[in-house]
């Protein structure tokens, strides 16, 4: 029988859970595979995060602050669990970190392990991986974090940058039917970006519906009203090299015609998929994942932060794609699931 | 006539749906336009197959409509087929709309395979494609202004080819009877030859005419040997 | 109650010299005063939008106007001329700049500038507003009792809200149901007929350049409330006018007699009802046989 | 005589100016004309000019045309739309705003077509004010292809606002006059028709009030500032 909580990943609802794990005064342990804190956001050196499209940084950090000298919380980086027994109250986790092998024996578990971009290498028509000048977001956001955009092949400011929403969503041929939600505003916002580093750029944004639900509905209006960021609708086909520029080809749906169009920059908004991190977790602990591989709650309004397994408790972007802030409020509410858990079980 | 044409229209559309591949190529649609955007054809005409496949899901009257020239303008290369996101077949919806407007002896499908005429005849009857007669200005207006002029003397001017050119001018080469018989019997077995009865009735009657002949010379020369 | 500028515009003070007696005359029996702008300019007629700043000299010339005799609302009849005026006192409120270089313009031609806030109105809906379908029915002395009229709206007397207001202000008449004409009309007596375009373009801008298309349009509009019974179209604006009434011969040489459809003012029919005489009516100025059909259905003027 | 792109069998599915076809053409004593010479030119977008908007923008009308989202509301009411199906508020702002220049001049005869009722206005969900863009989108057609603009509607702004801008007055007898001397149908004021209205408005004093009409007060001055003013704003625009 133990009291404390094994945190995996150390992204948003990772840490999210740990810091209110420590508000509560339960013991936890944080586990993170990468040498650093932050997650995906951190591991690509993300530019701005939506809504508030402050720096990443600058979102990220206190996050981070909240878990570091917690009392009864401990963190470690470059370490990762290898098998899981026992059950619910008294797991037995074996964790390999820089320092070797231990065990450690947990009352309940709590998975974000996030998410990883599509391959974009895997949509082969857009030539990502082949030319340098096709980025994708991932790509780009480290770009933007750059005080000035270059492009890769030459580091020239780009002058005309195209993006090509939906890469690796909603597409049966790459294996991924869902919409990965976030990739809409996070182009009008690279989009943004990319105007006010360069107000003479001109930016275009090829798409086949605008999801920038909700609140966010504001993000693509502003691209476009006060940036003057154009929207073409459409999908691109192909993306051929020509005379140093990039021949983007497509049928403009509004208009009915061709279109074959240089441009200096085209940034692929590949969308999101279950990392690896998130299937080996799985495996271990026998978790249930939904048709699309993110993993299953047991009852998406009863128990939506809870696996079918008991005592395993979920929180973030492995359970479906989602912004960071969502992903902050789900693994606060893992964690009271959790803390209520172990509670439940002392009374006993 | 009208009442013909509702008729024609609803039967093509069932048609058309009742093929066992129609399920697999037209699944559903997002009008994201990936299809067409590499589509060649689309570069040089308003065809879109984006737009065939939003016409099979819009009814009969606008699959009707793409039964005289879109479905034409289509070069079969499955682009299409290969990048549509819900793995749609817009090539394979026009292959099936080709197969019915040829089964119907429609008029595009007449005037598109009026060229073939000749080379269906030169299969038939001799076993090749191509032979050098068979390169009329009226069937192949493409082919050339040099034609009318090859076509004189054309015998003559065979003899004057160094290498050895059977001199023939009505086929290529000869084509053994036997490898003839099996070409008959699989093209009226596959139902070729009703295809071709229903789009150039001459053209069936020319080629049945030639098959009697030599079916006929066969029996006589199999007779002649007991 | 205090006297509100009246601005009839050009075509009021020419060819449709009807719509400006007999709605000065109808006024006049509601006790509402009017007080005719001195000096006036036309509007523009929506034909300089795209010359920018230049365009909006001219109705802010006429707002001007308005101030400088010491009215604080401006009415107007047309509704082109509305529009026009509501577009510029819509715009210059909002843009400051815009209203400077305006007036600079107005000044360096000795003209004055205007400075305060002037209110623009439509007739109808000042009608609707200051007097209403209860005194409308007061005045009453000829009920226009089994006249079946189908009240024609049109475009610019509420469109578009962003300067009329219309469909913001809830005090203001509906943009896409409007109801204050057959209001008034059915407090005068007279059965309003329901007809599909009521709020339809007629076409009126381009009568001259695009005969073709004018005609389809009001071939829809007459034929329209014909169909559902109208012996008589009501108008507010003089280029609906031009467009159904003197073009209406030529939407029955193209689509038919479904076209012919007697077309007369507001004004006109409110002025017959309370029984004013025929210098404040003219209904005989009207083409499309206005006159003769309310003669033979028994109304004098 | 042969009908240009006769022997292309998707015949319709081509726009005429994409058919490189020689009627008569001899070469080295042969004759390859028509048929033998056919060939489609590619109908391919092959780049966007942004500036197009810009220029739009710059009109001091039409200025919102920035926050079009082609959601076509404004298609769905257009008046023009419904008698002339090319006349697509919607894909007009797509058009300039991609700066589709080869789309645009083959529909320069169609822009004028609005007939200002604002519907596209009143019911855009987002302000564009697509009325006063599709004005602004007129004057740059017609600045870059007066040629294809029907004379009729040439003639008609013409007259309108040099009558304005002339006498501050709009006096709709003389324009109409003006109109039809400028289309060289003047012999239509002399028609039955006119005669008969004429007469009448002779008679019910209408003429001598339109006559009457003349200028509005003070206006030479305002006409030389305005005049000034457009000549300056050519200049910048030309």
């Amino acid at each position: 029988m133990s009291e404390a909580v094994l945190i995996i990943g150390g992204g948003p609802a990772g840490l999210a859970a740990a810091a209110s794990l420590a508000d509560l005064g339960v013991e936890a342990v944080l586990v993170e595979k990468e040498p650093e804190l932050g997650g995906t956001p951190k591991k690509y050196a993300y530019s701005k995060l939506v809504p508030d499209l402050r720096p990443a940084q600058e979102t990220l950090a206190p996050l981070v602050q909240r878990v570091q000298g917690r009392e009864g919380l401990r963190v470690l980086t470059d370490a990762r669990p290898t098998a899981v027994s026992g059950k619910a109250g008294d797991f037995k986790v074996r964790l390999a970190g820089p320092a070797g092998e231990e065990e450690l024996s947990a009352g309940a578990i709590i998975v974000a392990t996030g998410f990883e971009h599509f391959d974009a290498r895997r949509d082969t028509k857009y030539g990502y991986g082949i030319y340098p000048d096709v980025v994708d977001i991932r790509d780009m956001e480290r770009m933007l974090s750059e005080p000035q955009l270059k492009r890769p092949s030459d580091g020239q400011v780009p002058q005309r940058v195209g993006f090509i929403l939906c890469v690796g969503s909603r597409d049966r041929m790459v294996g991924n039917t869902y919409c990965s939600r976030v990739c809409c505003s996070v182009c009008c916002v690279q989009a943004i970006e990319v105007k006010e580093k360069n107000p003479s750029a001109e930016v275009y944004i090829f798409y086949m519906d605008i999801r920038t639900y909700g609140l966010l509905e504001n993000l693509y209006w502003e691209a476009q009203e006060e940036h003057g960021v154009l929207f073409v609708k459409g999908r691109v086909g192909e993306i051929l090299p020509r005379d140093g520029q990039l021949m983007v080809k497509g049928e403009d749906t509004l208009l009915r015609g061709p279109f074959e169009v240089p441009f200096d920059l085209m940034v692929l908004a590949s969308g999101m998929e279950p990392g690896e991190g998130t299937v080996q977790v799985a495996e271990l602990l026998n978790l249930a994942r939904e048709p699309n591989g993110f993993l299953a709650p047991r009852d998406s309004h009863t128990a939506p932060l809870e696996a079918a397994v008991e005592g395993v408790f979920l929180a973030g972007a492995d359970l479906a794609p989602k912004f960071s802030d969502d992903a902050v409020a789900e693994g606060a509410g893992a964690a009271v699931r959790a803390a209520a858990f172990l509670r439940s079980r002392a009374g006993r | 006539m009208p009442d013909d044409k509702d008729r024609e229209k609803h039967e093509i559309f069932e048609e058309l749906r009742a093929d066992p591949r129609y399920h697999d190529f037209v699944r559903g649609c997002l009008n994201c336009g990936v299809c067409t955007g590499w589509c060649p054809s689309h570069r040089f005409f308003d065809y879109a197959p984006r737009i065939v496949i939003q016409n099979c899901l819009a009814g009969e009257d606008r699959v009707y409509g793409m039964m005289g020239e879109y479905i034409w303008a289509c070069a079969q290369c499955f682009s299409c087929a290969m990048v549509c996101p819900f793995n749609n077949n817009p090539g394979g919806v026009v292959a099936i709309l080709r197969e019915i407007a040829v089964r119907r002896g429609m008029m595009s499908a007449k005037r598109v395979l009026k060229p073939y005429s000749r080379v269906l005849l030169k299969v038939m009857t001799f076993g090749n494609q191509v032979s050098p007669d068979m390169i009329q200005p009226d069937f192949f207006p493409d082919w050339g202004p040099k034609i009318p002029w090859a076509q004189e003397d054309l015998e003559l001017k065979r003899q004057a080819i160094p290498v050895p050119t059977l001199r023939t001018v009505e086929s290529a080469w000869k084509v053994a009877e036997s490898t003839m018989n099996e070409l008959y019997t699989i093209n009226k077995e596959a139902g070729i030859f009703d295809l071709v009865e229903v789009n150039d009735p001459g053209l069936a009657e020319v080629i049945e005419d030639d098959v009697q002949d030599k079916v006929a010379a066969y029996l006589a020369e199999e007779a002649k040997k007991e | 109650m205090s006297a509100v500028a009246y601005y009839p515009g050009c075509a009021l003070k020419s060819i449709d010299l009807a719509y400006d007696v007999s709605s000065v005359a109808v006024c006049r029996e509601l006790g509402l005063s009017l007080e005719e702008i001195r000096g006036y300019n036309c509007c523009g007629i929506g034909e300089l939008k795209s010359d920018g700043d230049v365009a909006y000299v001219l109705p802010t010339r006429i707002l001007a106007l308005a101030e400088g005799q010491n009215l604080g609302e401006v009415m107007a009849p047309c509704s082109v001329c509305y529009g026009e005026l509501a577009r510029a006192q819509s715009v210059l409120a909002q843009d400051a700049a815009r209203r400077g270089r305006v007036n600079g313009m107005l000044q360096a031609a000795g003209e004055r500038p205007y400075t305060r806030e002037v209110k623009v109105r439509h007739l109808l809906e000042y009608l609707y507003r200051e007097a209403g379908p209860e005194k409308v029915a007061a005045q009453v002395r000829q009920p226009l009792k089994g006249l079946r009229v189908a009240p024609y709206y049109g475009c610019l007397y509420t469109r578009p809200g962003w300067f009329t207001q219309a469909g913001r202000d809830p005090a203001l008449d509906n943009p896409e149901r409007p109801h204050f004409m057959a209001d008034l009309l059915d407090a005068a007596g007279a059965t309003v007929v329901d007809h599909p375009n009521q709020v339809s373009c007629c076409g009126g801008r381009n009568v001259v350049q695009d005969e073709e298309g004018t005609a389809l349009l009001d071939y829809r509009i007459l034929s329209g409330a014909k169909e559902e019974g109208a012996q008589v179209l009501a108008l507010i604006c003089p280029k609906c006018s031009g467009a159904l009434d003197i073009n209406q011969t030529k939407a029955i040489a193209r689509h038919g007699e479904g076209a012919r459809l007697p077309v007369v003012y507001l004004t006109q029919l409110l002025g017959l009802a309370f029984g004013l005489g025929r210098g404040q009516l003219r209904l005989g100025d009207m083409e499309s046989g206005a006159a003769a059909l309310l003669q033979a259905s028994g109304f004098r003027s | 005589m042969a009908v240009k792109g006769e022997g292309i069998v998707e015949r319709s599915l081509v726009e005429d100016d994409h058919i490189l076809e020689q009627e008569k053409l001899i070469i080295e004593g042969v004759d390859v004309s028509g048929r033998w010479n056919t060939f489609l030119a590619p109908r391919v977008q092959e780049d966007y000019t942004p500036s197009l908007e810009a220029e739009v923008r710059a009109l001091g009308v039409g200025e919102n045309i920035r926050r079009c989202w082609q959601c076509g509301m404004c298609t769905a009411s257009c008046t023009a739309n419904s008698v002339y199906p090319d006349f697509n508020p919607r894909h007009f702002i797509y058009l300039v705003k991609l700066g589709d220049v080869q789309r645009l001049a083959k529909l320069a005869d169609v822009v004028w077509r609005c007939v200002g009722c604002y519907k596209c206005s009143q019911r855009c969900p987002r302000e564009v004010n697509p009325a006063e863009v599709m004005e602004a989108i007129g004057v740059i057609v017609h600045r870059r292809w007066g040629e294809r603009v029907a004379r009729e509607e040439q003639v008609g702004t013409g007259a309108y606002k040099k009558q304005i801008y002339g006498t501050g007055r709009l006096n709709l007898a003389t324009l109409m006059a003006a109109d039809l001397r400028g289309l060289g149908r003047q012999r239509e004021l002399l028609s039955a028709e006119q005669m008969r209205i004429g007469m009448k408005m002779f008679r019910d004093s209408r003429l001598f009030h339109t006559l009457r009409l003349g200028r509005a007060p003070g206006w030479s001055r305002l006409r030389r500032v305005l005049e000034e003013h457009r000549r300056s704003r050519e200049e910048v625009h030309p």
